[in-house]
């Protein structure tokens, strides 16, 4: 039973793992990078261990160091959050190598599924559907995957073999395009998971992403915790997140959750971990992946279900019972994810770095946000651009709709452009409420533009808005250069306008 | 002071009456108007109706992001649009277009020649950052005249990374 | 049916009534005074109009401003809050005569439960049983007062008819100090409800205040929403409340929730309301009064029973039937509020004013803030100095507990002082952790300082933080003299400090 | 730079070593001191400890608030002390004390009269604000000098209202 936690991770996540395990009375040991000495993980955690400079490489994918680490501070566990050593069996390995208990599945579980070729060949056997693609091989050529592409059919995609969050992944419709796409991707991925591997699916269009939570622990015990609506994606990133999907019934809910289940079994999984399916117009699905790590958009099943999801992984790894059985999930309610990026919405979705200088976070009933940063805080380029997670729950998926609507308003962030208006534009379509969207909707028949449709009402607001600042600017000017003959109803806003332009 | 106010070729006559008073075309209306916090972040109260905004100052316009929607807007006193209009318009639409790169990162292609005809919204330079991937686009039409990066560089924030003339 | 709703109050209550406004699709008016005009609820509201000058008797008291402003604005509904004008029965009248609907019970119930002497007439008819204190009268004077006194005995407590929020509450121990303490109450009740009366009431000792939430529908349907614990009390006023109470069984909570249904049908009761109790160590219970309004504390009901209570407001002022039934209401787990109060726990609790510059809010799993301020905003001495509420909701109160804790010590708030430090000592202590307090607990059993008896770890991490900062101020202090030599590797200290001595 | 830092009668002999080191006593302890935002709040990793402190400023000494406790702290530097120590020490005791208001308020009433003896925690003062009456107490015992307000006044932040000796 251990009873301190390194967490290997940063941002949000971090912070997520430090607030559970605070909440269970563990001890918390934060890593950062050189970048991160200020951030929030650092500052909630009871010790705080130095990793070294910005890049993930030197820092956060520096298993050895930590590990290191952690027999220093004495951490008898390690919990790895998502992205960076989330999954990597050698790392698992290494933790079990050195008695420190990891809190994931069994390395053999990782490896299994975290193979894409191997995880397909591994649930096909226990009778999964699957999508087409490259089967039983780890290492290909591009001259092998040139050859076999044209057997696939196109379109389809390149992933990566290490894959997740949809780094190193392409889409090629044509065989002539093919070559440079794959070195692309396999850059790519060399650069995100240490692994340029990569393999070759079917794109089945008109399709929707839609994946299980499942959790299971060492006594044999696998449940599912319903299913979770991932089809809003841009550039195969995940951007919004719902339970339950609008698309399935509880029949197809049934009938999935089982499959999902079969296939954690298939790998002897323990803890927490996500099935991903592709679901066609026809309601066919196909097993896509396991993510055999805690997910970004856990929260959402989260609200719905009641379970701690960060808790019941922390108790599975220390050998306990699952606290619930199938039959005691209930689902209540319908939740949303909104992930806040630090990118334009306007300007081709262009990451956006610097320091936040204000910032004010939706709150009351039904609003969860789960964040790293805070007035002061440094973005920097050296990391995912997702600086939050907004969260809202309702008793229906129009109500949450409606929660989402006013929260997005109410968050603001300075100091860097958000997607946040993509958000507002996305809540405001009809085709979202009405729940017909599949993956290819945000890139293909959704556009910021078209949303932004002038009405005459909105537009004269913003003209004398622009129109207000720019005299007060003038105005403003004016007086900074004859500093002392400022007029008493204007030194205030003279002083912060003088703030503002230091 | 009188305003020529123009978004997407719309033009509204604003005239700035006093501290609570706008007069738009030769409609009178109240306003009460609040910079919050020192922040770029205003709240305007029009006529009871109250809204916020952030407003953004650009090179040659302001940006209004208001309920998810931005607006770019032109402001101009009357004097400045009449100087303009003296001196035959279109000024500003000519002159070189320096492509600057948004944030740091790391050039991995150029898919453009110096000397290039390009069009408005055709990919200019990818740059990664934050691990994408990030294509720079033409913002109008025009020829690539001097490219000063190459493939495998790391640039700083507003680097100059090429210029369309 | 309504669709504009005029929220007469401002803070952290006015936010919450124009949140749930919006998540039910109907537009929403602010009014403020000249203090508020950058205050959240102006900038969330769709539209906002000025009452006039900052206290309150001129801007959030001018019953007749607000019915002008509603009418002008075309709010066809006006919702009160908590304070201010929730309580007068006039101004619900008004409101009626002005087809106005006002979002609480009928005039004549407010004017029944409001004047504290009638209604402890009114409950004792419908068997429920209340305090010994002085009955049947209304307008009694300081002679008829101590007269009665002795015959009360003492000690006892001076009340404001007018009531609530402990505003115009004395405690007296002896007819000698009676005169005086008579004097102060009438003045501040005067203050706080333009309304001097008082009456007595005997002060039952080692008592708990428990409080049962009610709503009432226009059909005849009344149910109770469980209790709440308010025991957490200084000079009182609340500092924190839970639910459930660690002191009652389900039992009693049947017994006493049935009493509290009984008292609210006893005036015709419609909208949500408060009945408090008090309850001795022998778990008697006595009526104490009824809040004919939404209570500052509800969220911690919010959160164990899942009902959106001023949503439910806006449904039963709209004719609707009650969205559950006494049967469908379920509690699960616990929550705990802490008020965040703008005062100095380290000196007597006196209010702090000023500008907040900084501010962290906890978020993440099972927190919910309600706050009205946010960093730039000036707390002024005008209003109550409640700043935020933060809610938790835990499986277990142990949990609840935890939570609460993570999440005080994540919050920051710069520029005014707060009690968390309170709260912080509070959470800690084994008195209540074990649900060992009362009323006086507070003022009597519990001190900031022998909470903090120094442990010799913290002090001296205590004394190296102070020495730092001091050697800091000391170098930087030189370096701004001979600002030319600024040794590089201060140069972003200096910059702070300079910002912050500005 | 060594310093002797003092909480509630307890010293502690620190030496700032260089920007990453201090010594307490002769134990070597390596510290990370972060000042978060431009604000009072620091961020401390000492021995690979985490903490988090409001650090304030006080007429005389610095007030840390950690984990919900507050120390009021003196930091001098060695030559203060020994200086303080050859003067005789007890200086800051004497003197008058000013009572200022901690908020704008309206005194409601003066329990004491000019001349009267006071004991410390005595009520001087009683002013309402938000709402609430608040007892201005005395932080020492002394004789009560001048009162400068009166019953029924409206008082300014950080007024004095009335002095002791």
């Amino acid at each position: 039973m251990f009873k301190k936690v390194l967490v290997a991770n940063r941002g949000e996540i971090a912070v997520r793992i430090i607030r559970a395990c605070r909440e269970l009375g563990l001890e918390t040991v934060a890593v950062f990078s050189e970048a991160d000495r200020n951030a929030l993980h650092v500052r909630y955690a009871d010790e705080a261990y130095l990793l070294g400079p910005a890049p993930s490489r030197e820092s956060y994918l520096r298993a050895d160091k930590i590990i290191d680490i952690a027999k220093k501070a004495g951490a008898d566990a390690i919990h790895p959050g998502y992205g960076f050593l989330a999954e990597r069996d050698d790392f698992a390995e290494e933790c079990a190598n050195h008695k420190i208990a990891f809190i994931g599945p069994k390395p053999s579980s990782i490896a299994a599924m975290g193979d894409k070729a191997e995880a397909r060949a591994t649930v096909i056997k226990a009778g999964v559907p699957v999508v087409p693609g490259t089967e039983d091989v780890g290492n290909m050529t591009d001259d092998d995957l040139l050859r076999i592409a044209p057997k696939i059919g196109f379109p389809l995609l390149i992933k990566a073999t290490a894959g997740g969050g949809g780094k190193g992944m392409r889409e090629v419709s044509s065989l002539e395009e093919m070559p440079a796409l794959l070195e692309s991707a396999r850059r790519e991925a060399e650069s995100a998971f240490g692994d340029g591997n990569v393999y070759l699916e079917k794109l089945v269009e008109g399709a929707r992403h839609i994946e299980f939570q499942i959790i299971a622990d060492s006594h044999g015990n696998v449940i599912h915790l319903g299913e979770r609506e991932c089809s809003i994606q841009r550039r195969h990133q995940k951007l919004v997140e719902e339970s339950p999907s609008p698309f399935l019934d509880d029949e197809l809910r049934q009938k999935m959750g089982s499959v999902a289940v079969k296939a954690a079994q298939a790998v002897d999984y323990i803890n927490a971990g996500t099935i991903e399916f592709l679901v066609d117009k026809d309601r066919n699905f196909y097993f896509l992946e396991m993510n055999t790590r805690l997910q970004v958009e856990h929260p959402v099943t989260e609200l719905v279900t009641g379970i701690d999801i960060v808790a019941e992984q922390l108790r599975i790894a220390r050998g306990r019972q699952l606290s619930y059985t199938q039959e005691q999930v209930q689902f209540n309610g319908h939740a949303i994810e909104c992930r806040v990026n630090a990118e334009d919405p306007f300007n081709n979705f262009i990451p956006s770095t610097g320091r936040i200088t204000h910032s004010i976070i939706p709150t009351g009933p039904g609003v969860r946000v789960d964040t790293g940063v805070y007035p002061g805080f440094e973005i920097t380029p050296y990391y995912d651009p997702m600086i939050a997670k907004l969260i809202v729950w309702g008793e229906t998926r129009a109500q949450a709709i409606l929660r989402m609507r006013r929260a997005l308003e109410e968050y603001k962030i300075v100091g860097v452009r958000t997607n946040i208006p993509f958000h507002q534009t996305l809540m405001d379509s009809h085709r979202f409420m009405g729940g017909q969207f599949d993956t290819r909707f945000v890139e293909e028949r959704f556009s910021m533009e078209a949303a932004s449709e002038l009405t005459d009402k909105e537009a004269e607001i913003a003209a004398i808005l622009a129109t207000l600042v720019a005299h007060k600017q003038t105005e403003l000017s004016a007086q900074i250069v004859r500093k002392n003959e400022r007029d008493a109803s204007n030194w205030k806003w003279v002083g912060r306008w003088e703030r503002m332009h230091r | 002071m009188k305003y020529v106010t123009t978004i997407e070729g719309k033009e509204f006559e604003i005239e700035v009456v006093d501290d609570h008073h706008v007069r738009v075309g030769d409609r009178l209306v109240a306003v009460d108007f609040e910079w919050v916090s020192g922040q770029p972040v205003f709240s305007l109260i029009l006529d009871g109706r109250s809204f916020e905004s952030y407003v953004y100052q650009g090179d040659e316009d302001w940006q209004v992001l208001l309920r998810g929607h931005l607006y770019q807007v032109q402001v101009e006193d009357e004097r400045e649009k009449r100087l303009k209009a003296a001196a035959g318009g279109g000024v500003a639409e000519g002159g070189e277009f320096h492509l600057k790169a948004p944030m740091p990162g790391l050039v991995v292609a150029i898919p453009v020649e110096e000397g290039q005809e390009v069009k408005k919204g055709e990919v200019l330079v990818i740059l990664e950052s934050m691990k994408m991937q990030n294509e720079l686009k033409a913002p109008r039409d025009g020829k690539v005249d001097r490219i000063r990066v190459k493939a495998g560089e790391s640039v700083e924030q507003k680097q100059t990374l090429l210029s369309v003339q």
